[in-house]
């Protein structure tokens, strides 16, 4: 354990001390929410090698990672923009041209395997999705290509196993294996300094993810004293001595939403997934959004203050009432 | 649309869009007091609906981890921070599929890609999985809520491509399965066994609503207006049992029109 | 599920309408702290028999009821008053009488086999407890008493089961089975008119019990507004749903402590501790508190208004500063 | 007492009691920025007087839920509304225990009744466990805690009684252990494989201080003042390496004294 002093730092030297290629990694949010994108455009920006992401669904920071090539195996459920993007384009592309390897399961399967993870165990039972070519051994994308020997210690044997219910009856169960990532990047309402984490709104699967992890990368939008944030210790996630680094960058989840802080930037997710649908295209965008700016605060000086200021949310509602949302 | 408020007749045709009548179509599927998962879109619209006409003690789940939230604006996605306004409780996902698991939810509605005559449903990919035409979301809750909830509604566009005799890649179990690691074909009864609750109840597109017989085979319940039931066969890849078609579905009234475009989707999110 | 007004009722109803003869039962709370107590006296008052408790941890609550004999099996890992009686006077003479059947199980395998139940799977993997008299299956005492038949479908067919870690290099591991109670019986300080649960203070295994009961039955200080306990769904614990019964009974934890509200009643545990020394003890303790007052409200006038007012906390610190709690 | 909060001498004999002692060596077992997990009594006083001395950074970890709590009054119980004041998060055990079995903590506090010479310790019953002379309060986390700690330090009342050659009921385990189902007697390191992390590094009683060999062997570290070799062999009931004995335990300072009394537990709940 470390104090919060040691912890504090900026993006650029979390990404430098935390993310190693090869890594396995994983992330706070849920689809176009709260998702640790300052961090994500860094280490495209320090072009990290071969990583690979567990993560419980994913959307527009997964995108960014593998339409800039630093992605070697993905695990998840989901990928997508929601609204704004109905699949992940980049990924979409990348596996039609064997330049990503893919491994599916079911959202159960995605969020039973961090809590294995965040529990110490080796797997989680579960019933969802029996019958599902999920299970079809044919499309074990790991165990085709050789990861499942052992060598990373991270990768399971196996990507299921089965099992009797000896306990009541005998039914078949199936077991999912632990995801442990060596990194979990989380971007959060507030860290105490000494790295208490708070976070407001629905908490998705932020919790497993961030204790299944090895490390634990804490990006807020502000950085609040301890005793403070200890005032009300229910309302807090995750206990300091589990966080590894603490970063105050405000919009840091920029375009994805942040729960009382600001919107999903739509227009601006609509804009990326539509330049994603070829690499020429993502790369484009890539060099005039993350490699042309110098850092996370270029990035927002670039957006500009009326189109950032507009994503802010009416505090009542812990929403935006002013951004135009739909055709009307 | 305001002089919709209290008009609770049956709209014409030229007065309401294929979309209008999903919504209606599926929260007519709702019963009060359910506890209902759903997901991003026209589930949204329609599960809301069914609050505001015949289910109003409906709970609506998303599986970001909102609980019968109440919300002041229509929320964009299940992620959406305007669905926990005034929710019983918001949490994350293991909660709300814990509870699923345990037996909690009543139904869903869910979407898909392709779906076969058994109810199974692709979300996955297009063409060979391993190298595939076209990579689609994945499955995201979609296996999970329909493995575990008594019904599921799935609401999807109706094109000859999308009802196939058998799908590209079983994302979603339906009422024949596979069962593994054998891959061997048998009913979801014996491969859920004592997990067993439900399956696939109905099938809303654009041009129908199909129901399950009880070997578990889609059938035409009834076509939309401006459909027959030759319209429907011809956009369907399998043979379709159309000899129990009740006919059409019942259009949505103005009323439901005004709650639609007035009270539950006035920005124009999902419809406009 | 019923609406908010199906389910108000009084204590005696509750009992009366969820608590049957040979029912397995679970509460809220953590050995002194936050137990049903208006609830247990109930049972006792209605004369239930044969329960099946299975619990996480027991006390006070759980001595009440072995001692009236109302317990035929106790399943859980601890039994005691904390500072106020080491060890629970009932149980150690009812087990030495065989009187009882004690299942042993370690804390977090009660845990797990509450969570198991909740999560709706069959068992939870651990590596607690390896090596000790726990897992000897010399002593499976529901196993030894024939209850392992499949005919009580709630008692499994194993005390536990063991099996290889086949995803990550072969270690043994322990499955504990889940456990699934007829019915959880809940003191929290909030509840809404429709059942929504606000549980303040430390959680302890509440979440867990409350849903791994097939029922539900919530007693708490205060109903308020659900429009009022929605304002935060963040704070809240159980949704509506799942609620089957809501109570208000103020004090209704007495003498157990309720954090915010009022504090544990050590005196008079202590005085009880010492009167369940003996099963007369006991029995007279049982009729002057229990079966000679009709019911919770006027136990509590019994206690008398400067009595209890004592225990209320100080609003600022969520427990008492007036208590006395030691020798000073 | 206030006189003594700056007087940093060793206490005279008179001037301290054994739990005096027994909560100063418990303190010193505690190194700084450690997450400890502690249960009621006298590991309360330990840990906090750690917290007040050489490991202001030591995080304490109650099983109730309550994660780096700083009591502005001591808790009489890890359950207590006092444990949460300041607390880094207060939540229940499932995140607790799951913390411990993932690794997040490095040492802990534990009580027994019985313990033998590889430190496996009983809480559960006296005499045969399935006809007890006494059942006492059973495991709670007693096996959970030290199962997964590197490091757990007893402590307990010395008894000859209590220091058996082989206890009625391992409750926790120590450095020798059944491994079930076999019931074979194996290392600590054999029964928890790729998971072991460590086990009981040291029993602190009324006494003396007792810590482990290589071989999870219990042997004799220091005897508390007052006490001698003799005295601790004829109140232990198996052969005892006293071999390696250091001396005299380090008595009380009387500013850990003041602390202790005036402090941790000004009410007398624990010490008085």
């Amino acid at each position: 354990m470390s104090t919060g002093k040691d912890k504090l730092m900026t993006v650029p030297e979390a990404v430098s001390k935390f993310v190693r290629d090869g890594d396995m990694l994983t992330f706070s949010g849920f689809t176009i929410w709260r998702r640790p994108m300052a961090v994500v455009y860094e280490i495209v920006r320090q072009q990290k090698k071969d990583l690979h992401l567990v993560e419980v669904n994913s959307g527009t920071h997964g995108e960014v990672l593998i339409g800039a090539g630093c992605v070697k195996i993905w695990e998840s459920s989901f990928m997508g923009h929601e609204l704004y993007g109905k699949i992940g384009a980049n990924l979409s592309r990348k596996v039609s041209n064997d330049e990503i390897l893919v491994e599916d399961y079911s959202h159960v399967h995605m969020v039973y395997r961090l809590a294995a993870g965040a529990m110490g165990v080796p797997f989680l039972p579960t019933y969802c999705a029996l019958g599902t070519d999920i299970l079809n051994p044919e499309y074990d994308v790991l165990g085709r290509a050789g990861f499942r020997d052992g060598s990373n210690p991270r990768i399971p044997a196996q990507k299921f196993g089965y099992q009797e219910d000896k306990f009541y009856g005998g039914q078949k169960v199936l077991n999912v294996p632990a995801a442990s990532p060596n990194v979990c990047i989380a971007h959060v309402q507030q860290v105490g300094d000494e790295g208490t984490v708070k976070v407001k709104g629905q908490r998705y699967t932020d919790s497993e993810a961030m204790k299944a992890a090895d490390k634990l990368v804490v990006v807020a939008e502000e950085i609040v004293p301890e005793e403070v944030i200890r005032q009300e210790p229910n309302d807090n996630l995750i206990p300091h001595y589990l966080v590894d680094a603490i970063v105050e960058q405000p919009w840091g989840a920029h375009p994805t939403g942040c729960f009382g802080c600001y919107e999903v930037d739509g227009e601006f997710i609509r804009d990326f997934y539509s330049k994603t649908k070829t690499q020429e295209g993502f790369d484009a965008w890539a060099e005039e959004w993350i490699t042309k700016v110098s850092d996370f605060n270029e990035y927002l000086n670039k957006l500009g203050f009326n189109h950032l200021d507009n994503l802010r949310v009416n505090t009542a509602m812990n929403y935006s009432l002013r951004v135009k949302r739909g055709a009307k | 649309m305001l002089q919709w408020k209290e008009n609770y007749e049956i709209a014409k045709p030229e007065d309401y869009k294929t979309i209008d009548l999903l919504a209606v179509a599926g929260a007519r599927e709702v019963s009060d007091m359910e506890v209902v998962f759903a997901g991003t879109g026209l589930p949204m619209l329609a599960v809301t609906m069914a609050q505001h006409t015949g289910a109003p003690g409906a709970s609506i789940i998303y599986e970001a981890g909102s609980m019968d939230g109440r919300p002041a604006h229509l929320p964009a996605s299940v992620g959406d921070a305007r669905c926990e306004h005034k929710a019983s409780v918001a949490s994350g996902l293991f909660d709300v599929f814990n509870q699923l698991q345990k037996g909690s939810m009543d139904m869903a509605f869910l979407g898909g890609a392709e779906i076969d005559r058994y109810g199974n449903v692709n979300t996955t990919a297009i063409g060979d999985y391993l190298n595939p035409t076209m990579r689609l979301a994945g499955s995201g809750g979609n296996s999970d809520i329909n493995s575990l909830c008594p019904r599921t509604v799935f609401i999807m566009v109706q094109e000859k491509r999308r009802f196939k005799e058998n799908v590209d890649y079983i994302t979603s179990p339906g009422w024949r399965v596979k069962d593994w690691p054998s891959g061997k074909w048998v009913s979801r009864q014996k491969a859920y066994g004592s997990m067993y609750r439900g399956g696939p109840s109905a099938v809303i597109t654009n041009m129908a609503v199909f129901r399950f017989d009880e070997n578990g085979i889609m059938y035409l319940d009834t076509f939309h207006p401006g459909a027959d039931i030759e319209k429907v066969k011809e956009n369907v890849g399998f043979d379709l049992n159309t000899a129990w078609c009740r006919g059409e579905t019942a259009p949505p009234t103005y009323h439901e029109l005004y709650l639609l475009y007035n009270v539950i989707d006035p920005e124009g999110i999902f419809i406009a």
